[in-house]
């Protein structure tokens, strides 16, 4: 699969924890921002790299304070400290104006510095891209994002593939039983590397610009607390060439195909729209075979499934191992809600027989 | 207790009066404002340690990456009943108990204008409290974090509904409080007290009663259309139906940044007493320090949606919001200058107090520049909801407020005991207490930065790599802390029991409060001075030459301890009542009728709090009083 | 002497003082409904929405209430020239008429329900109802108040010279009064200016 | 805030004023007024009044507001304190929530 290609081994590992155990002081690691695929500080686009820059200088300024007002105290403190002995009183200054206006505005000069650049950027960074640009639809359930591309018509969950180079315009809104506009919390989307992040609002569309400069695969989490499993609503940025793009949109665009006839798959295709009283996967997930229902019901869309490399809200390796201990008790590995409001996969007790033959069925969809 | 005493209207006299100043009925009937605030100093105590232990568990989950010590429901309610108690429980009930215990000594009052309201509102205070933690007992504590945005907490299924009772309840405490503190200050100033004259922290405490004032019932309304969209089916929030959880941040805010300066104002009355006296100067600049005070309370009503850069808001509120918020560095930095100057050219002696009051500034100050840093809207992008606002809002609330509450408790100890802190371990616990809590809440600056969301129960093993080290190095500050308050509590305990005597004026102090006996009589001062300056006592001291320094007056510091100079037969105060505490006891009906949507309870809970009102206004203030003798003032 | 009347810095009276505080604070409880009726007023879900309203009905208890306030400035008004029968009759008269409000407002608020507007049905009616309703709550707390002040005037603790405890409760009393004054012209004249009628 | 205002004198407080009450006649001209200005108020319902209709309810409640604050609850008798904390809450609320609402309406981002 060209996702996959365009980004190997980009798992976070233990390698990386060797590098954390320099104890790097706070300007020296903000300055030299180090890495991370979740890093506010290493921007990897244009929409990142503004407000990188802006607060950079802002903090340049907090630390010149900083050290100011510090060193003024330590100085004082040390200078002006009773000695032993020492019972005189010393001379009962009120005040001096001309010292405290200058306190005045002096900062006040600085802030006024300060909040110029801040307000043109708020309105360059929420305005329309000015080049040419692509539009992504964010809907953020509880607890999982799902991504819908009208250009393409196609709908994918969690993992967002998005051309290199190329602004992108999330247009985002919130709902929970997908587009039946109720019970909606509030989230927020957010990629680090890529840009600030931006809140789903039930009932409200709200815009985001970003922009990969580099392919690779940039991490992201749910930023608005939304209730029980906020920490397991991850959002992933896939950033590809535009030959891997156009490759990655041809075969999103290509639907499912169906397994032959009395083999395993095919039992779990039937598995996925009928378990008798249970119900059905069908219910929830669409599996788009060129005709019939297309986009996600109360769950992701599936017909994909496999072209991502994570699931559920992005917090687990999409392998069969994994995905077949979610179908035999999803709330083991992702607290969810379905028993007292309806919210996330219900557990459907499903037999041994039924799990193997519905896994090796969702792994046909690629 | 007698709550069967329910009272029958028109009774001419009540017959329930304790009398003693001993044993617990003497405390349920307590008037006396010093009483109270020293009730409403061990109640914090007890909801920090609640709220530390949740802190603690916090820590204990994210001190490695994906750890599951607590189910995620569980650390859910754990940060929201921290930030619930810290913020209502401890920091605000904290500033009660200062103002309380000193707001008439420092004015030279007996009282405060109100004494049985005063007790309604420690009443109130305490019933919330217990009433917001009845609730892990009854199904779940509120797990829709502190701030309790919609519509996720207008919901049937979260335990939201405890957190909307139990936040009105100590909203009425803080109202009551705010309306009685007020009226004291503009009504019961000693003669000569002008309000120039008043000391700081007395400018504080009314800064901080009109902040409540006009904060207090905005949340409310925003905690009423929570309450009745999650319990009554009400639909001010509901997407579904067209509400808009927008409305419900507004109101939220409109009241949580007012909050936030309501938990500083009085730290910052704290220390502009603390330090005069102890660098042995008076404040420098006292009117600007009033003002600064004044205009922070003014401005922080105009930013509230600071916290809310990355809702539904446009690019022009944004920008506004972003350089009104800015601009509250102003006033704040002329505060934080004008201390140091305090200082400046002193003899500071650093004890205890002093060292809390000069950790404050310095503490203080990293958490202003963060909270500036914030305001960039377009990095707030980021910052928003990480660990790096958790960083902002743990300097300014613990550095802050802490910080200045501790050093007035070592400040104040004295007066309110007549025994002295024990100065060893205070240094102990400072010193340990700075080294904790930078390393507790320093890291999270950088795993904020680093991509580390706030509010998620679990440490993703993805970012685990990164900011690990962070939140261990912050779970091991909690520890450091947890042993620095114990020090603390030891200390006070020990003090308390053993502690060396003070005697009436240990630090040499400046304002009125110590002018008088200690700890001091039930009335206060036997003689209500008059006032001829800022810094009354001081100058009653010690007189100035030419060049400002100060000479001590031979027998001026004349305390007022001297029994001849009273009139003690005219000194009429109010007498013990219970009346307050019945009547604030039909509370917990009420809530849980309101909770459980049980109209039998709510109907209970009013007509107990008729009734037990009505108990409270036939009964006179004083025995034998005729609640307004014909010449009452007022009326001609 | 009691505390509460101990010669004051101000020369006001603390009970006074304390309810123009807490009445200052007032309005921001009751501006925070306002707005969110304001904000939802076409957000009626497809339920009724301000059309419903009874325009003449609603003024007639806007009158009433409003000649309330009359009342009760001359319960005062007797009080403090010593008449305390007078005042007796005069609060009475203003619970009877605060009385005649309530109900009106629960005659308004069956037959809105009957009509299909209930509290569940829409942002716009929770705000309504809401909005009304507080003030409602208001008033009754009044009535409450009124009854316990005439009460307590017939057993002797309230009594000639003590007219500062008539005032306060006017106060109050005033104050729903200029609440509903507000209402009434943002609530219901205001928006039927667009239904026209 | 009064915060000029000097301990112990209660010169503005006393206002002097107090003599002059109104009487009970006063107090019921006061009321017919006030009815005879809802009165107006309620023939915009039954009267097109066109576009003064807003700006006309608006000027009448805001005299019934001062009429009824002013005599009813002596404001005009009072000390200026008392007016001061009415005037300040209601034009607290105005403000604050005029803002609110407004963040409502400018929204290019919603
Ligand atoms: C005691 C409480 C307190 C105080 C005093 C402050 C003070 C300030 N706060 Fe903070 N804040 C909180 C408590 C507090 N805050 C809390 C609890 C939250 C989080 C709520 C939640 O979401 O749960 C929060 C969140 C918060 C946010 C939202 C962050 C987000 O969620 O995205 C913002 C944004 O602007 C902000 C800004 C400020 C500013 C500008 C100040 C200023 O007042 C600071 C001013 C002080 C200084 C600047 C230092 C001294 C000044 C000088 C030495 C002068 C020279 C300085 C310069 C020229 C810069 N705060
Ligand atoms: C004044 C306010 C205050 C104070 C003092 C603290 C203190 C502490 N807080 Fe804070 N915190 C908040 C206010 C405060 N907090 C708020 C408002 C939130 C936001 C909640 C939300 O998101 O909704 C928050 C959130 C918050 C988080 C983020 C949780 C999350 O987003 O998931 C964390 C994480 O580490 C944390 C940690 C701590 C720690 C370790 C302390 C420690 O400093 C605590 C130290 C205390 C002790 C060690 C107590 C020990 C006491 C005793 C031993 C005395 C015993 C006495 C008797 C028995 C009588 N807090
Ligand atoms: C009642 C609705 C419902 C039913 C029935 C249901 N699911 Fe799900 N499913 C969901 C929801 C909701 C999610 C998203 C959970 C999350 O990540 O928070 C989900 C997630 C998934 C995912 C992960 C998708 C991704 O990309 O993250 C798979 C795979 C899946 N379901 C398969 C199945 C199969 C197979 C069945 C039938 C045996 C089934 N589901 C039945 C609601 C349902
Ligand atoms: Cu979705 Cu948090
Ligand atoms: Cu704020």
């Amino acid at each position: 699969m060209t996702v996959r290609d365009a980004t190997p081994g980009r798992r976070p590992t233990t390698g990386r924890r060797a590098r954390r155990t320099a104890l790097a002081a706070a300007l020296a690691l903000v300055l030299a921002a180090c890495s991370g695929e979740q890093n506010a500080l290493d921007p990897a686009g244009p929409y990142a790299q503004a407000p990188h820059d802006l607060i950079i200088w802002v903090f340049g300024i907090a630390v010149v304070v900083f050290v100011l007002v510090q060193g003024l105290i330590l100085f004082t403190t040390w200078r002006f400290r009773r000695r032993e002995g020492d019972d005189a009183i010393p001379a009962q200054t009120h005040g001096n104006t001309k010292l405290e206006v200058l306190w005045t505005v002096i900062p006040a000069l600085i802030l006024a510095a300060i909040s110029v650049p801040t307000v043109q950027l708020i309105f360059e960074q929420m305005d329309e891209p000015e080049a040419e640009y692509l539009t992504v639809e964010v809907i953020g359930h509880r607890w999982w994002f799902e991504y819908y591309y009208p250009d393409y018509d196609i709908y994918t969950a969690n993992e967002m593939a998005i051309p290199v180079g190329v602004p992108v315009r999330l247009e985002m809104t919130a709902t929970d039983l997908a587009r039946a506009a109720d019970l909606g919390v509030i989230h927020s989307f957010w990629i680090p590397r890529l840009a600030g992040k931006q809140d789903l609002v039930p009932g409200h569309t709200t815009y985001l610009n970003l922009q990969a400069d580099e392919p690779g695969r940039y991490l992201g989490q749910c930023a608005e607390y939304c209730g029980l499993s906020h920490a397991n609503m991850r959002a992933r940025v896939v950033a590809l060439d535009a030959g891997d793009f156009e490759a990655w949109v041809a075969d999103q665009t290509t639907p499912a195909d169906v397994p032959a006839e009395g083999t395993l798959e095919a039992r779990g295709r039937e598995l996925f729209g009928d378990l008798g009283a249970r119900q059905a996967c069908a219910s929830c997930h669409a599996v788009w075979e060129g005709d019939g229902p297309r986009g996600p019901g109360q769950g992701p869309d599936l017909t994909n499934l496999f072209s991502r490399e994570e699931f559920a809200g992005a917090i687990h390796d999409l392998t069969p191992d994994m995905l077949r201990a979610w179908l035999a008790n999803p709330n083991e590995l992702k607290p969810m809600q379905y028993d007292v409001n309806g919210i996330g996969m219900p557990n459907l007790n499903l037999t041994d027989e039924e799990l193997d033959a519905l896994v090796a069925y969702l792994m046909t969809l690629d | 207790m007698a709550m069967t005493t329910t009272p029958t209207t028109g009774a001419p006299t009540p017959r329930f009066r304790p009398s003693s100043r001993e044993g617990i009925l003497s405390w349920i009937g307590t008037t006396d404002h010093k009483r109270i605030g020293i009730m409403y100093f061990w109640t914090v105590l007890v909801f920090f340690a609640f709220g530390g232990t949740q802190s603690g568990l916090i820590r204990a989950q994210l001190a490695q990456a994906e750890q599951s010590l607590i189910t995620a429901e569980i650390y859910n309610q754990m940060f929201t009943m921290h930030g619930i108690t810290m913020v209502f429980l401890v920091v605000m009930p904290f500033a009660a108990a200062f103002f309380n215990y000193l707001l008439p000594l420092m004015i030279g009052a007996r009282d405060v204008a109100f004494p049985r309201l005063n007790a309604f509102s420690y009443w109130f205070y305490l019933f919330g409290g217990v009433f917001l933690y009845s609730s892990f007992l009854l199904g779940g504590a509120p797990n829709g974090s502190w701030v309790g945005y919609a519509p996720l907490s207008a919901n049937a299924v979260s335990n939201m509904a405890f957190y909307a009772v139990g936040l009105q309840i100590l909203g009425v405490s803080s109202l009551a409080s705010a309306i009685n503190f007020i009226t004291t200050i503009l009504n019961m100033r000693a003669p000569g007290m002008t309000f120039m004259r008043m000391p700081i922290m007395v400018w504080m405490t009314l800064v901080t009663s009109f902040l409540l004032l006009f904060a207090v019932p905005i949340i409310a309304v925003a905690l009423f259309m929570l309450q009745f969209d999650a319990v009554f089916g009400a639909q001010f929030f509901q997407p579904a139906s067209g509400g808009d959880p927008l409305l419900y941040q507004h109101l939220f805010w409109l009241f949580g940044h007012p909050e936030v300066y309501i938990m500083i104002l009085p730290a910052m009355g704290v220390v502009s007493e603390v330090m005069p006296v102890f660098s042995r100067k008076p404040l420098f600049g006292y009117a600007a320090m009033a003002f600064a005070g004044a205009a922070i309370g003014f401005i922080g009503f105009g930013v509230w949606a600071h916290h809310m850069f990355t809702s539904a808001i446009g690019p022009v509120p944004r920008a506004a919001f972003s350089v009104a918020t800015m601009f509250i560095a102003v006033p704040t930095g002329i505060k934080i200058f004008n201390w140091v100057f305090t200082m400046w050219g002193g003899k500071i002696r650093f004890t205890t107090a002093m060292l809390f009051s000069v950790g404050f500034v310095s503490m203080f100050t990293i958490g202003g520049l963060s909270g500036v840093m914030h305001a960039v809207v377009p990095h707030n992008a980021q910052q928003h909801d990480t660990y790096f606002v958790v960083a902002h809002f743990h300097y300014v609330l613990f550095g802050g407020a802490l910080f200045g509450f501790i050093s007035g408790v070592y400040y104040w100890f004295p007066k309110v005991t007549g025994k002295l802190m024990d100065e060893k371990l205070g240094k102990l616990h400072f010193w340990t207490w700075l080294l904790g809590f930078n390393l507790t809440f320093g890291p999270m600056h950088l795993s904020g930065l680093l991509g580390q969301p706030r509010r998620t129960a679990v440490l993703p093993e993805e970012l685990g790599g990164t900011v690990e080290l962070y939140n261990l190095l912050s779970s091991l500050g909690f520890v450091v802390l947890f042993g620095s308050a114990l020090v603390f509590l030891y200390n006070l305990i020990r003090s308390l029991r053993r502690g060396e005597v003070s005697g009436d004026d240990p630090w040499d102090a400046r304002t009125l409060e110590w002018m008088t006996a200690t700890p001091p009589k039930p009335h206060n001062f036997d003689e209500i001075p008059t006032i001829t300056a800022r810094d009354e006592f001081w100058h009653r001291k010690y007189a100035e030459d030419e060049q400002h320094v100060p000479v001590p007056v031979p027998a001026g510091a004349s305390v007022d301890t001297d029994e001849h100079a009273g009139h003690g037969e005219h000194i009429h105060m109010p007498d013990a009542s219970v009346w307050p505490f019945i009547h604030t006891m039909g509370v917990l009906p009420l809530g849980y009728g309101l909770v459980y949507a049980n109209w039998w309870l709510i109907g209970a809970g009013v007509v107990w709090m008729v009734a037990g009102f009505f108990g409270w206004i036939i009964e006179p203030l004083a025995e034998g009083d005729d609640d307004e003798p014909a010449t009452a003032l007022a009326a001609h | 002497m009691s505390v509460a009347t101990h010669e004051t810095s101000m020369g006001l009276d603390h009970r006074k003082l304390a309810m123009w505080i807490f009445l200052a604070s007032e309005f921001l409880f009751f501006g925070a409904f306002v707005s969110a009726y304001l904000l939802y007023l076409d957000t009626t879900n497809r339920g009724p929405g301000v059309e419903i309203f009874d325009i003449p009905f609603t003024s007639v208890s806007s009158f009433v209430l409003l000649m309330s306030s009359l009342t009760m400035v001359l319960a005062h008004n007797s009080h403090v020239r010593g008449d305390m029968r007078g005042m007796r009759l005069w609060i009475l008269a203003t619970a009877g008429q605060g009385m005649v409000f309530l109900g009106g407002q629960v005659y308004e608020f069956t037959v809105f329900f009957r009509e299909g507007l209930d509290l569940t049905q829409s942002p716009f009616a929770s705000s309504f109802f809401f909005l009304t309703g507080f003030h409602g709550a208001h008033v009754f707390i009044g009535v409450l108040i009124l009854l316990g002040l005439y009460s307590l005037s017939l057993t002797g603790k309230v009594k000639v010279g003590q007219d500062v405890k008539t005032e306060m409760v006017g106060l109050y009393w005033h104050f729903v009064d200029i609440i509903w004054v507000i209402i009434f012209t943002v609530v219901y004249l205001i928006p039927e200016l667009r239904v026209g009628g | 805030m009064a915060d000029t205002t000097q301990a112990g004198a209660p010169a503005e407080a006393e206002g002097g004023a107090d003599g002059h009450h109104p009487t009970q006649q006063e107090y019921i001209r006061i009321a017919v007024v006030l009815a005879i200005l809802t009165a107006l108020e309620v023939s915009t319902y039954y009267f097109e009044f066109g576009r003064a209709a807003l700006p006309l309810l608006i000027v009448l409640m805001a005299i019934k507001f001062v009429m009824v604050a002013g005599f009813f609850m002596h404001l005009r008798f009072d000390t200026k304190l008392f007016g001061r904390f009415l005037y300040t809450g209601l034009a607290w609320a105005v403000v604050l929530y005029t803002l609110t609402l407004l963040v409502f309406v400018v929204d290019a981002n919603q």
